[in-house]
């Protein structure tokens, strides 16, 4: 019962919309038609990109109004999420994680480390930028992105 | 089979196929606003499904037919469930087809076939999630047959047409202890079949805490498409069981055309409500750990029994 | 006359088993058998279109007693299931004999085994039963050691097959020979009629007999200890007789005494077979669920589907104590029906696990996999079986199933408290035997022949010779069409029942549906087979018009980032089964041995760490084994009589005769 | 109220007892099986309600009354502020596993069942019907008393036992006097109280409430 009274005093959070950001859809994005199912890799992040995205899907930004929504499986998912430098160890499974979903896709690369390596630019773990190991779509920059700037990339990429 | 008889059948299955994703849809979105979110439109699970159908086929290396079959025996199953099962007419023309019994193997068919296709990856985690998909099943399963059992003895007969005209005619004899223990067994089996809270998690991305997602991870496009359609009105087909068993009110009992269009509108608001209700639940509600999964089905067993038990003693 | 030639082939086909060289021999002596088979079966079916026995009585053929051959529509239908599974099982027998299996022995014995299973359910006399059951006893023990030279776990299996049979035998003989001295003649017929005179304790005494020596022979707890040992050891086309015809008959040996010749018996004797029946379900399924070997596997699941069997044959006995015979004779077609399917499935199951071994030489499920690219037709023919098992429409299976619970529901109703008490149980045992099948067969399947292969073995496996394939897929075609039109054997089941105890139309006849007679349940596996068929068009169909692709693209597994993946990483049969033998673990009770080695340098730093989990079977563990201990250590101790000594042993003879005249004086 | 109606709403009530109990035994959070016991403690007093109601009988009604207050309030009340105070919220693993104890309670049922048989039998009537589930609410709690380790859980089956105790004497009796349900209730009532200071008596001295801790107090 004290559940629900909670629940009955703290009402939406959820805020107002976030305008999507202009700019040029990719291809693959509008042939999804609204519905964008994301698959998160973290390919060697100091997991501060990784607290965003999950609060941009948080009830204060939820993301998942738009109709974009985390899932458990890159079969599943029509666009990767890649956060960080891509170290050594994971050239190999980003690239299987983008041998494994299924077309159309798009790579978003999240935060400055996935864009361009950002301040790990190289040091000895790194191999390179998202960029260099698979090919990247759209790229949010910021260390950390903020939630706002992923939602509102987010929406460009679901045209909600 | 009249023509009417027919209008029967494809209203049944246009509701199951059509309302499917609007139910999951429902559930997210409510459980969204309770939880302080806007959530996602109610047509949400539709453009997933529309996307899915445009994307590319994959089909893991080493496996066989079965992964590829799978989906669609899943499908098919709940097809055939739904133009048997009365959702909006008792008088469907294929009420003699299948009886409870036929309708509770025919969902085994598909969790079968898709556990078969689960291990056919031969990944650990689709074997994880085959095993502790036919646990739960295998336990489920016999849950829901003594519920059947206790329930069709109010008939004398196991096929629903007979079951919910009978109810009909003495809406009393819902309200009796084999009817309120069936209801609580029915309900925790449905739970468990439909891969809900509390037995699965069914948006949980933990692979080890998986059930019935590990098994569905190497799906892609069009076939998850149908799987992720086929769990839709499994949950539909299961919670229409459970409304048409003991409140039937609403149901057509011919098949004029009036008497059709309140059945599915009767239907529609019903699943509405029990859509609600579950997503309500759902946010009450934390997974239980998986050892104790079994505990939770042995509780539904006994219940089912004691339903039986009570139904041949008090009768 | 169908009968003379079935018996008339058999002679020819032993007798040119042990005669012709071996390139012929195995032809020749499985095309006999298959003659045997298909004679049976067609005079079977004559007795049972018509309902008029066969009776024939040869008075010198043995003397005293003569045989007396007398096929009613009850044993026609026994016949009809041994016929049948005989003809598969010998076309397979073509392709399957091999090396050990060509020898003169297991191919003189093969033709007289078969024959055996199909003359047993035609005898019309105590004398010509026992006779043959015997003769069903040995060939079938020569045949179940026929690689004793190859494997010491041969010669064990044979030695408690040997055993057990001979007990069962013993007590049959006991049973039949009580029933006969009672009636005062030793034909059927006559103990039939006299039945109602026996004192009750007289017909108890038989009944108890008769239950314990049969039961033997259908293998249910506690009298099962031979099946986990013999079936697996045995060679696959003789397991696939003996736990689908053999099994059978014992059945056939239950219904006999209690309930066609004793015209059945106070409550408890329904009761007893419904215990025993329930008791072998659940004890059955759940060993099968903890099996990893393939045939022991199989062969548990047939103590679970004997007893299953039973449930429906005890709830007929029961109905008929409340004087419920029109409802009885239903159950009883359930459990006749479910006999059939039993046979067919059970068979094919059987046959595609002998496909399997051959192929790869190892029935261990934890070594297996990857079978349905390797061997297509048997897979796909062991997942006909599996499908058919689980009782999923549209397979046998299922009809089956769905009979015996709508008969258990039906009982249930009845204002009696026994069939009130009784029947919600029943219900329950069946409800969860059907569950933990699936899950049982899902393992078989899943680990069995999906999969990637755990084992070179498997990875080279080559599919069967086409006879072997012909005769599974002749039993995975049975199994289809019992489940498809179940109803076509209506007329001739209930010929079967109205025989064997009441006279009532337990099946109605019919094409589409499928209707038991007092029962309002309907049910119509055409139907289900065919809207799975238009479902499954449908599907297809709407992916093409609405445009989903076509092609589909191989690609590696996705496992989660893994860089490689191998079959040390897949689900074994044993991890498949964990959590569910982790619920029933107060039953199992598993044995795990943890054996953990430390590092020379100190003993905080391990070595290796070996886990092993066993489940020993509780009835033979507690039951057999003191027995055997005790047996042993008697013989034992009893060794001192044979010293060597030839004058002692004369003397021993001397005193026996000594006394044999003193008692008999 | 028909006799139809009336046998059916005793029977759903009675049904609720005995899913009342086998969901205590299911349950490990101290103050859910708290709730359950108050869930039950309603069904009783429904059944107490509904035979007055039936049989125009007053008092009936004002025993199901007390019950509502001393069963579905107060004792909970009491309780549940026992279960705020131990530091642990969830009782320890139980001697028996729990999927077993469950099939046991099964069991019991029947048992209830076959063994009322003969007093149902003998007078044949809506509350005769019910009766046998009383009774397999004594079983069961009496079951739940011998397989559980923990003091409050303890004293939950104790209060079950009660309940079942009560459900046999109001529908076997048909109308019981007031004087003496009031009389059982103080009693019970002290009973609660007496535990609870011993329960808190435990929770100091042994910092929990598991029975087995008892044992240290032979030595």
């Amino acid at each position: 019962m004290s559940l629900f009274d909670k629940i009955r005093r703290v009402g939406r959070v959820a805020e107002a919309p976030v305008a999507p950001t202009a700019g040029m859809v990719p291809e693959a994005a509008k042939r999804l038609r609204g519905s964008v199912q994301i698959r998160a890799v973290d390919a060697g992040s100091c997991n501060g990109c990784e607290l965003e995205i999950s609060s941009a899907f948080g009830p204060h930004y939820d993301a998942e109004r738009y109709g974009a929504r985390l899932v458990a499986s890159p079969r599943h998912a029509d666009a990767l999420f890649v956060t960080g430098p891509v170290t050594h160890n994971m050239a190999t499974p980003l690239r299987k994680t983008f041998e494994a979903t299924p077309a159309p896709k798009i790579v978003v690369a999240v935060g400055d480390c996935a864009c361009d390596c950002g301040v790990f630019k190289g040091a000895y773990g790194v191999a390179g930028a998202v960029c260099d190991v698979v090919p990247v779509d759209v790229e949010i920059r910021g260390c950390p992105p903020e939630p706002e700037v992923i939602v509102a990339e987010l929406r460009r990429l679901t045209g909600r | 089979m009249t023509v009417r008889g027919g209008v029967v059948v494809v209203v049944q299955v246009g509701i199951a196929v059509g309302c499917a994703p609007l139910l999951i849809g429902l559930l997210r979105t409510v459980r969204a606003r309770l939880e302080g979110r806007a959530g996602p439109p109610v047509v949400q699970p539709w453009r997933d499904l529309r996307k899915l159908w445009a994307k590319e086929r994959i089909v893991p290396e080493h496996t066989s037919w079965i992964f590829a079959f799978a989906p669609v025996v899943l499908v098919s199953s709940a097809l055939v469930v739904a133009a048997i099962m009365p959702l909006v007419s008792t008088a469907s023309p294929f009420d003699h087809v299948g009886d409870l019994f036929a309708i509770v193997s025919l969902f085994l068919v598909g969790t079968v076939f898709l556990a078969l296709a689960g291990l056919d990856p031969g990944t650990a985690f689709g074997g994880m999630g085959a095993s502790r998909e036919m646990t739960v099943a295998a336990l489920a399963e016999p849950t829901l047959l003594l519920a059947v059992f206790a329930i069709a003895g109010r008939a004398q007969s196991s096929n629903l047409g007979a079951i919910v005209t009978a109810t009909l005619h003495a809406p009393r004899s819902v309200v009796s202890a084999q009817s309120l223990l069936a209801l609580v067994a029915l309900v925790i089996a449905a739970l468990a079949e439909c891969a809900r809270l509390p037995v699965d998690n069914p948006s949980t991305h933990l692979e080890l805490t998986m059930i019935h997602e590990a098994m569905v991870l190497e799906y892609a496009g069009p076939d998850l498409g149908l799987v992720e359609l086929a769990a839709g009105m499994r949950l539909l087909l299961f919670g229409t069981l459970i409304v048409n068993l003991f409140m039937p009110w609403g149901i057509a009992t011919r098949t004029a055309l009036p008497a059709i269009a309140i059945g599915a509108i009767a239907l529609v608001a019903k699943l509405a409500v029990l859509g609600v209700a579950l997503a309500v639940f759902e946010v009450f509600t934390a997974k239980i750990r998986l050892f104790r999964v079994p505990e939770l089905l042995a509780v539904s067993f006994v219940v089912a029994f004691l339903a039986v038990t009570a139904a041949a003693f008090l009768g | 006359m169908a009968l003379g030639v079935s018996a008339g082939a058999a002679l020819v086909g032993s007798a040119a088993g042990f005669v012709l060289p071996r390139r012929s021999r195995v032809v020749v002596a499985s095309l006999t058998t298959t003659l045997v088979g298909v004679a049976a079966a067609v005079a079977a079916l004559a007795v049972l279109g018509t309902g008029d026995p066969v009776v024939v009585r040869w008075r010198d053929v043995i003397p005293l007693a003569g045989v007396t051959i007398d096929l009613d529509p009850f044993g026609a239908w026994f016949v009809l299931v041994a016929g049948v599974v005989v003809v598969a099982v010998s076309v397979y027998a073509i392709g399957y004999c091999d090396r050990a299996l060509a020898g003169r022995s297991v191919q003189g014995m093969f033709p007289l085994f078969a024959v055996t299973l199909v003359l047993v359910p035609a005898a019309g006399s105590v004398s010509t039963f026992l006779l043959l059951w015997e003769l069903m006893a040995m060939t079938s023990l020569v045949l179940v050691a026929a690689e004793h030279r190859d494997r010491e776990a041969v010669r064990s299996a044979a030695v408690w097959y040997g055993v057990m049979t001979q007990a069962g035998f013993v007590l049959v003989l006991f049973a039949l020979c009580l029933a006969a001295a009672s009636a005062g003649s030793e034909s059927f017929a006559a103990i039939r009629a006299g039945a109602h005179g026996f004192s009750a304790t007289r017909a108890s005494i038989v009944f108890v007999l008769a239950i314990v020596g049969f039961g033997t022979k259908a293998g249910v707890v506690p009298f099962h200890v031979w099946l986990p040992r013999a079936h697996p050891e045995a060679p696959s086309h003789v397991s696939a007789l003996m736990s689908s015809a053999m099994v059978s008959l014992g059945v056939y040996g239950v219904v006999l005494v209690g309930v066609d010749l004793l015209g059945g018996g106070p409550r408890w004797w329904g009761l007893v077979v419904l215990v025993l029946g329930g008791v072998s379900a659940l004890f059955g399924i759940l060993h099968a669920l903890v099996a990893r070997d393939l045939k022991v596997l199989l062969a548990y699941s047939t103590t679970e589907n004997v007893g299953l069997i039973f449930v429906g044959v005890g709830t007929a006995m029961l109905l008929t104590a409340v004087h419920e015979s029109a409802l009885a004779g239903v159950a009883l077609a359930a459990a006749l029906l479910f006999v059939l399917n039993h046979a067919v499935f059970k068979g094919l199951l059987f046959l595609a696990a002998g496909s399997i071994l051959r192929a790869t030489g190892t029935r261990d499920l934890d070594r297996l996999g990857g079978l349905v690219r390797r061997l297509p037709v048997t897979a796909a023919l062991f997942m006909v079986g599996g499908v058919a098992i689980m009782a999923l429409p549209p397979f046998n299976g299922f009809v089956s199933e769905w009979a015996l619970f709508q008969v258990l529901v039906r009982a249930g109703s009845h204002a009696s408290p026994v069939l009130g008490l009784a029947m919600p149980v029943a219900v329950a045992v069946v409800a969860l035997t059907a569950g933990l099948s699936a899950a049982v067969f899902v393992k078989a399947i899943g680990t069995g022949a999906l999969a990637l292969p755990r084992s070179s073995a498997a990875e080279h496996a080559v599919e069967s010779p086409a006879p072997m394939l012909v005769g599974m897929g002749f039993l995975g075609a049975g199994c289809l069409a019992l489940g498809l039109f179940p109803a076509m054997l209506s007329s001739g089941l209930t010929r079967a029942v109205g025989a064997a105890g009441d006279r009532a139309h337990a099946l109605r006849p019919g094409v589409v549906e499928l209707h038991l007679a007092g029962i309002h349940s309907v049910v119509s596996p055409v139907g289900i087979a065919v809207g799975l068929l238009v479902g499954a068009v449908v599907v297809v169909g709407a992916a093409r018009a609405f445009g989903a692709a076509r092609v589909r693209r191989r690609a590696e597994n996705w496992g989660c980032g893994r860089v490689l993946q191998t079959a040390r990483m897949e689900y074994t049969a044993t991890s498949f089964a964990e959590p569910l033998q982790r619920v029933f673990d107060d039953v199992l009770h598993p044995v795990h041995d943890v054996d953990v080695t430390h590092a020379a340098e100190s003993r905080w730093y391990v070595d290796t760490i070996r886990v092993q989990t066993r489940v020993v079977d509780g009835v033979d563990q507690r039951v057999y084994q003191p027995v055997v201990g005790c047996v042993r250590a008697w013989g034992e101790r009893a060794r001192w009589v044979q010293n060597g000594s030839v004058h002692r042993y004369l003397g021993y003879g001397f005193v026996a005769l000594l006394v044999v005249l003193v008692i008999a004086r | 109220m028909t006799t139809d109606t009336y046998r059916q709403l005793l029977g759903l009530a009675a049904g609720v007892m005995i899913v009342a109990a086998v969901l205590a035994l299911w349950r490990r959070s101290l103050s859910a099986i708290v709730r359950i016991l108050a869930a039950q403690g309603l069904a009783l007093a429904a059944i107490a309600v509904l035979v007055g109601a039936y049989h125009h009988e007053v008092s009936d009604i004002a025993v199901g009354g007390m019950f509502v207050v001393l069963k579905v309030v107060v004792i909970p009340a009491v309780l549940l502020r026992v279960v705020r105070d131990t530091n642990n919220q969830r009782q320890s693993e139980p001697l028996v596993n729990v999927s077993t104890t469950i099939v046991g309670a099964a069991i019991l049922t029947v048992v209830a069942f076959a063994a009322t048989r003969g007093l149902v039998g003998l007078h044949p009537s809506p509350e005769a019907d019910a009766l046998p589930a009383g009774f397999a609410v004594v079983l069961i709690a009496f079951f739940g008393l011998v397989v559980r380790r923990n003091a409050l859980v303890q004293v939950v089956g104790f209060l079950m036992l009660e309940n079942g105790i009560a459900a046999v004497a109001v529908l076997a009796g048909a109308g019981i006097s007031l004087t003496v349900e009031m009389a059982v209730a103080l009693d019970l009532l002290l009973a609660v109280l007496v535990l609870q200071i011993l329960s808190a008596r435990m929770q100091t001295k042994f910092g929990g409430l598991e029975l087995d801790h008892l044992s240290e107090l032979t030595d």
